[in-house]
């Protein structure tokens, strides 16, 4: 089975039991790297599907928390084929499907021809590459296509309408919604426009749509429910993750 | 050095360059450049890219921009003959005076030229980034004349090597905000800039300062920088008695290097020669020469030759000038090096000291630690080509770098 | 303000100023100027005046001078239109680019000019004296060019505050050397340079800054200066449409000044006004407004007006900017504001300071706090002349300022 | 009688005793204010000719010494005024000559008007100006005539041959032949095209000649004695009455 189907089916899991799916994103590695499997396994437990972050050096669309703990895990000895090596390697991989989030340049490093296979062979359903735009990503989503992945096409609340359907239209996995212009970590109060928005994402796509970017407490989720598949949580779950907190315990919180 | 293509693929790419089929429709120079920008900022690009051709040939804007040059930045600059430097190496050596352009660098003729543009796309701000501070004073002084709102950010090193450069924009009334993050200098910059464009892409112009970035940003700046060339071409003529043997620039991010290439590139007799900071060595991270020593890769938007590790991750790079100190470039020069129409070499960082102060001796002209390097390189090449007829970028003056001078060549004479 | 005479000798005066005839054989314009200097250096100063007689409009030496301008030193400067500032002080005002000029003010037109009289008249090495350190720079960078070693006196109060030009300085190869005596600013610097000159009067060239000292260093000066004018005459009928109805320059020595003014001397219905260092107040010691407040007197040289006391002594002096810290005047300026042509006022170091930034915000461009005096005085008329057509001469750029500015307008926001 | 001819006539009285003239130079109140005229009969006591350096804020012909001593003397509030009215009211004043050695400036600010008369009741002889070359000196030297007060002229061994004749022609006191280019307070060896140049100023001049600048002992002094009719002795004293010595034993040490 086409492993871009099983982000779909997990969505659609969620849905049934009437909540938004869970996202989560976690760094590989963080906070430490030899609890990676650990950290990944409780986050496996209260998530719907499990965003790993490959560590860049630049990671131009991401805020303080995350730039923090992608340096952190580059420092510990993090990288690509350590991340897909640990997961091949794992006794148990946790039920939620896996997408790796990297920006392009490790992953081109990596190599397009090896990267699919060796991500499939490691679990991974999917990539979320968030400085490869539609117009640039044919090579990748073509060489991971053949290995049954998904390349998640992000869309943003300043997308014209006639880019966002053509995006929708070919959207793998989920579409993955940005509620704001910015980097990541920064809080949204979920303005009306922002969930018009979202309707208007949904209606062009096939697949569901999860909303990122800004997602922290259940009082937003309770917001979205209504609008989207999903919600997005990243670095409100990092900075859990570095107060040495339960992520589960607040993955929870996040159940409608 | 990355590996050079078929000699007849070379010559076919050569000749679309010179009919200016490069930044294709994509935004690529043969297979470089390109948009690697996050969703977000694609329709700002689009917006920039008409506005760019909306505007940049439209006799209005050429207007503006001409009186711009010619009353407020200086232009044309001079070319000066080097009358000292000449007689000590044997050869003929001219050079193209960016150091009178107003703010002291090659880096106003772009930064006036796209103030010009963001104010007709209606930018309500303005980002920019900086290494050596020059692009972020010229970014200053061009929103200043222009009354936009201009924010700056620097790396916390730079800010400390390029100490004066920080003061004059803040009093043309820039916000600099120091960047703490990454490497702390150039590339760290960027991202910032790129962070803060993205937060807000419809009100915001990110005037980028060099040949870098996603497409339409490497064409852009050198359709700005380009007037360096075509005025030294027309000045080597009728100062020199024709076209040079060999022309030198400095490359970082490669923006005066593209400027004074591009008029030239169809002179096939012209040896063009692009120079990096070769820092202190070949290895990994001790220097900034990434043509020399880089592979290709995707760095804050666009396809290019890097300097990065096995993983991909970017590498830190080394140079005595902050302005060179950056591990990606421009990728028409990534294009021009894979088709060898310019050669590009590499000048260390005591080689390159030594350069500033001979032309500082001989020709009371105090050149940045950037263009030094042009210089050593000019050095070398006449000793081996006597009599040729040379022409420099001389890209900005080296008032920025006291600080770093003082420690350095003044270390124990001041 | 020193004394006017009758408007009747006035007229006669200006007449025959208009007509060239001053200075007069006996170097003397109306009763100021001259030549008091020790028996020592007459025959140097003889030597001088025959030099430059025989040279200053020889064809050749033209020939060389013009190149040296026009490729080297960046001449023509631009006249760029305030647009900004025209807006808010409800004038029309149009800047005169000096801070354009190779090392950063107009002292090159004198330096460059004088090194290569120098070089004819066989010297073998050069004096310079400094204030803000622009001279010397300029000294620096000219003999660099023409291969002449050089000494530059520097007071040791002006090397503290204008640090980042002796650096540049020595990468030129110069010689600097503090002057701790008298009061350690350009004054001082003055005498240790003629203490020098008349130690070898036959070998050594001594190349003087401003349009001040002894006969026929006020000339000389003037006529290397006289392009400003001569270039903004001609730039002002091209641009703005005709002459300006009021010129204004900052005054130290007065060699910017005298340089603006003369080609303006001509054309009665053109004001002029040279503005002088306020500083704190108009008590002596306070300011270095000699025209101002000074009174006839002999210092260094020529018999013009200055800031002593009641016994001769010459005053300490004060004005947040080193260029115009000096307690003379060239006997030019004391002469024109005798007869009324020009009109001197003053300019206090706060207002001077908030020009610097008015202007550096507006416009993009850094002025030297010298220049910065001038602006002031222009707001200042432009609120009573509204509509006016005013030619400010900017003098230098303020780079060199920068660690005077950290103390000042920059304080606790770096 | 002329007080310029008192100059003439002191130093030929030295030479009636076989010796050149000694001209002394002291800065007017150096070391202190309140000894002026004790250290003014204690120089008058072995110097045939006394000349008296007015300070100055801008001396710039002299070393370091007259600098600092000058320096000194204005900071004690030493004055041209003060000076003149120390001299007039003196209980007694050496029997030798006095002139006065002033930088322009003082002298015209006191007036060239006032200053002849009252320098004359003062029992000054006449002036050294060093920044009044002969072109600018008219006025004060028909000034200085009136009251018979000469105005001593300098020349150099820069001066050119027909300039130095002209010089000489006019001649008022005595000639000053500075020995060397430069300022004061550096020693001098004396080279032979010194003593010829010397030999030239004695020829052309109807007045006596004395050498200065660079005078400081007894070895100098005997090289010169056949070439002039005094020697003029500066710095080398200030030093003498800078270290607190007896000035009259270090000039008689000069009488040969
Ligand atoms: C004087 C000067 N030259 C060269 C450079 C390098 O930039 P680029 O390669 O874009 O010309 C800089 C950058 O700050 C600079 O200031
Ligand atoms: C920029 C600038 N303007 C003006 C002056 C004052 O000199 P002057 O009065 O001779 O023009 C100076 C002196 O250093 C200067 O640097």
């Amino acid at each position: 089975m086409s492993k871009s189907l099983n982000i779909a089916e997990a969505i659609a899991a969620a849905k049934s039991a009437g909540r938004p799916a869970i996202v989560a994103f976690m760094t590989a590695g963080f906070p430490r790297r030899a609890t990676f499997l650990e950290t990944l396994t409780r986050i496996g437990s209260a998530a719907d599907v499990i965003e790993i972050g490959v560590p860049f050096t630049d990671p131009m669309a991401d805020g303080m928390t995350i730039q923090r703990a992608s340096e952190a895990a580059l420092k510990d000895g993090v990288t690509l084929a350590w991340i897909l090596d640990e997961l091949r390697g794992a006794a148990a991989r946790p039920a939620a499907p896996l997408l790796l989030m990297s920006y392009l340049n490790p992953l081109l490093r990596f190599g397009f021809d090896r990267l699919p296979a060796a991500a499939r062979a490691a679990g991974v359903s999917g990539f979320i590459v968030p400085d490869l735009p539609n117009e640039e990503g044919d090579e990748f989503a073509t060489a991971l296509k053949a290995e049954g992945l998904a390349l998640v096409q992000m869309v943003t609340p300043v997308t014209p309408r006639e880019r966002l359907e053509a995006l929708c239209r070919h959207a793998d996995g989920f579409v993955y919604a940005v509620t704001m212009t910015g980097i990541t970590g920064r809080s949204v109060d979920v303005p009306d426009e922002v969930l018009s928005y979202l309707d208007a994402v949904r209606a062009a796509s096939g697949a569901p749509v999860c909303a990122g970017f800004g997602i922290r407490n259940r009082g937003q989720v309770e917001r979205l429910a209504p609008h989207v598949d999903g919600v997005i949580v990243g670095s409100a779950l990092v900075e859990v993750l570095e107060r040495g907190e339960d992520p589960a315990a607040f993955l929870r919180e996040l159940h409608l | 050095m990355s590996a050079m293509i078929d000699p007849a693929a070379a010559a076919e790419l050569l000749a679309r360059e010179i009919r200016g089929d490069f930044p294709d429709a994509r935004g690529r120079f043969g297979p470089f450049g390109g948009r690697y920008v996050p969703e977000t900022l694609i329709p700002a690009l689009d917006r920039l890219e008409a506005g760019m051709r909306r505007w940049l040939k439209d006799p209005d804007y050429q207007a503006d921009l001409a009186r711009e040059l010619n009353t407020w930045v200086g232009r044309p600059t001079p070319l000066s003959h080097a009358t000292t430097l000449s007689a000590r190496w044997g050869a003929d050596i001219w050079m193209k005076r960016e150091d009178l352009a107003h703010t002291g660098a090659h880096k106003i003729n772009s930064a006036i030229g796209q103030a010009l543009l963001a104010k007709r796309l209606g930018a309500k701000r303005v980002v920019a980034e900086t290494g050596a501070g020059q692009h972020g004073v010229a970014s200053a002084a061009a929103c200043a004349r222009l009354g936009l709102p201009v924010t700056v950010y620097m790396g916390a090193v730079d800010i400390e090597r390029q100490a004066p450069n920080v003061g004059r924009m803040k009093l043309m009334g820039a916000t600099v905000k120091p960047v703490t993050s990454g490497d702390q200098t150039l590339r760290a910059a960027v991202d910032e800039a790129l962070r803060d464009w993205v937060s807000d892409p419809n009100g915001t112009y990110y005037l980028l300062g060099s040949a870098i970035g996603p497409h339409p940003y490497p064409y852009l700046v050198r359709e700005l920088q380009a007037i360096i060339g075509r005025e030294a071409r027309v000045q080597m003529q009728a100062q020199a008695g024709g076209l040079p043997t060999a022309v030198f620039a400095c490359v970082g991010g490669g923006s005066n290097a593209i400027g004074m290439f591009y008029p030239f590139v169809a002179d096939r007799d012209v040896e063009i020669h692009g120079i990096e900071a070769g820092g202190r060595g070949p290895g990994l991270g001790d220097n900034a020469a990434t043509i020399c020593f880089g592979t290709p890769g995707v760095l804050q938007g666009a396809y290019s030759l890097l300097l990065h590790d096995e993983h991909g991750q970017i590498q830190e790079t080394h140079s005595v000038s902050a302005g060179l100190d950056y591990p990606g470039v421009g990728p028409e020069h990534a294009f021009l090096s894979s088709i060898g129409r310019v050669k590009y070499g590499s000048i260390g960082d005591d080689e390159a000291l030594e350069a500033l102060e001979e032309l500082s001796c001989s020709e009371g002209i105090l050149p940045a630690i950037e263009t030094a390097h042009a210089f050593a390189a000019a050095k070398r090449y006449a000793a081996t080509h006597p009599g040729a007829r040379i022409l420099i970028g001389l890209s900005g003056r080296g008032d920025k770098d006291m600080p770093t001078l003082t420690r350095t060549l003044l270390k124990g004479k001041l």
